[in-house]
């Protein structure tokens, strides 16, 4: 097994266990987290061809740069979404925000 | 060399794993940091420094902080998670399911692909070429990036602000 | 403009870093044990009962074992046993005198109203306050020995006090005298005793 | 690490490289790059835990001073053995863990704790040959590394299952996500200057000296000024120092997250405080004022890690000298301080710098000019923010203690 093939099969366990936490957990804190974890495993990815490309290219780093700053501002508009469906229906879970009115 | 990506491997996954199926959300949140410190650690493995240490400045600086914090301001009620039951079977052995058939979807795709041209070497990169590149071709997007993320804050600053104090009738 | 408290403040705590090497008044502290603290006239703490001499405290105790301190005590930390017998006092009187007095000092409360309810002055407060022991019970129980001080050493600490006090008792001592030569020049002057006045008299 | 490129007399200058070449000579040459790492974690370790041993001392000695006492003067000549004593003391004392507190956090919150706050060593040039690792992105490491320090005061205050320690770890929280920024913006105008992220490229870019005598440190340009004040005044609040100790405010929360901790435990916490406050003191050595640059050309015979020691000493001392005189800070001022005032500042300050880049090349009257309009980019909003931040509030009058 070559290193690229363990890096992306590390990325795609990553993902997969965060796509299981956002879709089995019914806690919405950790779906975000689960959310995060697939944005990394797909950062992983970028890293890991870069990595292991052989080209001249940086774009790969760079596109990581990038989404390491929308998952920030995707982390704070999701967590404020978080806080906002608590302070309606003092739940975070997921279950319970199924009011549309607040 | 594999040894050390092997080590990674194993903290990522077993840290996220456990983070996500923990009960305890601050437990969940710290194993999740040492998860995000292992990819950090992928990074500087691969050679991308400075992409390393962005991801702790943003991972364990930032986001930690603020998935701490609304873990503490969300406390739920007791009786609450009492009386509903938890997420039923059937819906974490979907999810479950799910998640499992993309992994092995992934997973051969990824066994059955021959990747050409194998680097052994890490290429080099400098953050001063970084810098050129994020300041040269990729300007335009460098520039949207700072608009969502300046968006996303004041977003984040209104959705999370308190609304106006209700009026004494709303209360019941 | 912003800031400038700040800098105002600065200022301050860095003129008493400087001048706490050189002035005095910005250090006033004490190494204590070496130095001994110069307690100013009025300070007081714990109580300590007046003898007349240095030399033979135990036999010349003001004090008469009267329990009126005793009793007003607030903390109730004194305990008095009278004498069976008696002794003269300074001025020749026979006198009861107190054959056990403790004080309890871990419960006093420095309230000085012993001082204030004793008739014959015998109680004062003293000014020793290291008075730490190393345990807990019998060494703060101060016996008649350890509270007996003579009077000598009150006008060390009290110097103002103790000389009004010994005018006080000077000028009791004198009046009794008075009273007494005048008493002894009405017996030798009229050898018969004045009539009965006609009222207000006990009846008998 | 060019030893050849150094005049022979400048032995003083190498003495504790070729000291550490001397003793890993003694090994064979496989392990002496193992010995070589050794050596030099153990050196950054005993040279600042002597320091933090001895900061102590001279904190509550010139607290005292300045509170009109002595201090602490008892133990040793003049006291210098207290630390010592507080060390047994720390060591023998028994170490209270709270019945209902989660054992594990309780336990690895002041160990992460010194180990990050130890790591920020490793990117500092303490001297012309002298750094630990040299790293082409060595700033952002630095303040990755810092950034790590207050989950392990969140999982302190967490852990310890006590009211007062989790208000704490929420004041932590906020406190240090709202000063992080002021810190990261305070440098970014240095790194622009500089033009690169490397430790010892920024001190190099600092060498120099006009007519001899006045040092090109960035502290001594209207940005790097203004950079440098911003950048102390956040690292106060990084490391929890008075005024901005709040997590640990002892009139409130007791003693904060440290509430549940004793013994050992406790110690650890603040050997981290001050490893923490020698690493942000050290960084702002490096990034503002010259990092081991000597102040003259005629004082360059002194060693480098001499002038070092001397600027990390100065600013330290002023730490202290601070925690002496300001009371600290509510809640609301504090975020408010940080968003409303120090934010902007340092995003102009940015503005500034860009100025201060562009104009490189001005000479004669314009740099006059340069000058001219560095200061009012510098001053004016620090005057009308200041304005703007203390609207509403009265001078004080001191109605009994006036002089």
């Amino acid at each position: 097994m070559t290193p690229l093939t363990l890096c992306l099969l590390l990325s795609c366990g990553l993902f997969s266990v965060g796509l299981a936490a956002a879709l089995t957990r019914g806690n919405a804190i950790l779906v975000l987290l689960g959310v995060e974890l697939m944005l990394n495993a797909a950062n992983l990815n970028f890293i890991a061809f870069w990595r292991f490309s052989g080209g001249p290219a940086s774009t790969g780093v760079v596109f990581v740069l990038f989404s390491l700053a929308v998952a920030a501002a995707e982390a704070a508009v999701g967590l404020a979404l978080v806080i906002a469906v608590y302070r309606h229906q003092q739940s975070i879970r997921l279950q319970d925000a199924v009011r549309l009115k607040g | 060399m594999i040894l050390a990506l092997l080590l990674i491997t194993l903290l990522i996954l077993a840290s996220a794993a456990v983070a996500m199926v923990l009960r305890n959300l601050i437990h969940s949140a710290l194993l999740l940091v040492l998860s995000w410190c292992g990819i950090a650690a992928f990074y500087l493995w691969a050679g991308a420094e400075f992409v390393a240490f962005a991801q702790i400045l943003v991972y364990v600086g930032a986001i930690s902080m603020v998935v701490l914090f609304a873990v503490l301001l969300t406390r739920p009620a007791r009786d609450a998670e009492l009386s509903v039951p938890a997420v039923t079977v059937l819906r974490v052995a979907a999810g479950l399911m799910a998640a499992g058939m993309v992994a092995s979807i992934l997973g051969l795709a990824v066994l059955t692909t021959r990747f050409s041209g194998a680097a052994t070497r890490a290429p080099q990169l400098t953050v001063k070429d970084l810098g050129a590149l994020l300041a040269g071709p990729h300007a335009a997007a460098l520039l949207v990036t700072g608009v969502i993320l300046t968006v996303a804050l004041l977003g984040a600053v209104l959705i999370a602000a308190p609304a106006p104090a209700p009026r004494p009738e709303d209360h019941s | 403009m912003l800031g400038t408290g700040l800098l105002q403040g600065l200022a301050v705590t860095a003129k008493n870093l400087v001048g706490s090497f050189h002035d005095p008044a910005r250090l006033p502290t004490l190494e204590y044990p070496e130095v001994q603290p110069q307690l100013p006239e009025a300070y007081r703490n714990f109580p300590f009962l007046v003898s007349e001499s240095a030399e033979d405290p135990m036999g010349t105790l003001r004090c008469v074992a009267c329990q009126i301190c005793e009793k007003e005590c607030p903390p109730q930390c004194i305990y008095i046993e009278k004498s069976k017998d008696k002794k003269p006092d300074a001025a020749g009187k026979q006198q009861i005198f107190p054959a056990v007095f403790v004080i309890d000092t871990s419960v006093c409360m420095s309230c000085q109203i012993c001082v204030e309810v004793c008739p014959f002055e015998s109680i004062k407060m003293d000014q020793v306050f290291a008075i730490a022991t190393t345990e807990r019970f019998g060494s703060l129980l101060l016996t008649r020995e350890q509270l007996a001080k003579p009077n000598s050493y009150y006008h060390q600490i009290h110097p103002t006090e103790a000389a009004e006090v010994d005018r006080r008792l000077a000028a009791d001592r004198q009046a009794a005298e008075d009273k007494a030569k005048a008493a002894a020049a009405a017996k030798s002057a009229a050898p018969t005793p004045p009539a009965k006045p006609a009222t207000g008299g006990p009846a008998a | 690490m060019t030893p050849a490129a150094v005049p022979p007399d400048r032995w003083l200058e190498l003495a504790p490289l070729q000291l550490r070449d001397w003793v890993t000579g003694f090994l064979p040459a496989s392990l002496q790059w193992l010995a070589t790492g050794l050596i030099t974690i153990v050196a950054i370790l005993a040279v600042f835990g002597l320091l933090f041993a001895y900061l102590t001392l001279a904190e509550r000695k010139i607290l005292g001073r300045i509170q009109n006492r002595p201090g602490p003067n008892r133990t040793g000549w003049f006291g210098l053995l207290q630390p010592f004593a507080d060390g047994v003391k720390a060591l023998t004392k028994e170490d209270v863990v709270p019945r209902q507190a989660d054992p594990v956090l309780h336990y690895l919150a002041p160990v992460v704790l010194v180990a990050l706050s130890l790591l920020g060593f490793a990117v500092i040039p303490f001297g012309r040959h002298l750094v630990a690792v040299e790293l082409d992105a060595a700033v952002l490491y630095f303040f990755a590394a810092g950034a790590a320090t207050e989950l392990a005061i969140f999982m302190a205050g967490w852990a310890s299952r006590n009211k007062y320690a989790l208000l704490a770890a929420m004041r932590a929280l906020a406190q240090l996500i709202s000063y992080e920024l002021p810190l990261l913006l305070a440098f970014v105008p240095v790194v622009m200057l500089a033009g690169t992220l490397s430790t010892t490229a920024i001190v190099a870019a600092q060498g120099g000296w006009t007519l001899g005598v006045l040092p090109h440190w960035f502290v001594l340009t209207p940005w790097g000024f203004a950079g440098f004040v911003i950048f102390m005044i956040a690292a106060l609040a990084e490391s929890n120092r008075s005024p901005f100790d709040l997590p640990e405010a002892e009139s409130e929360l007791i003693a904060g997250h440290l509430t549940e901790y004793s013994g050992f435990k406790y110690a650890l916490f603040f050997m981290a405080e001050y490893f923490g406050m020698c690493a942000l003191c050290g960084m702002a050595v490096t990034l503002f004022l010259g990092g081991w640059q000597a102040p003259c050309a005629a004082l360059e015979c002194i060693p480098s890690y001499a002038w070092f020691g001397a600027k990390l000493l100065t600013l330290l001392l002023g730490f202290i000298w601070i925690r002496a005189t300001l009371p600290r800070l509510r809640m609301d001022q504090l975020t408010r301080l940080a968003w409303k005032f120090l934010v902007p500042l340092a995003l102009i300050n940015l503005g500034t710098a860009a100025f201060w880049s562009l104009t490189a090349g001005w000479t004669g009257g314009l740099q006059l000019v340069r000058w001219a309009v560095a200061l009012a980019l510098v001053a004016g909003p620090f005057v009308l923010l200041g304005r703007r931040l203390s609207r509403g509030v009265a001078p004080r009058v001191y109605r009994y203690a006036s002089s």
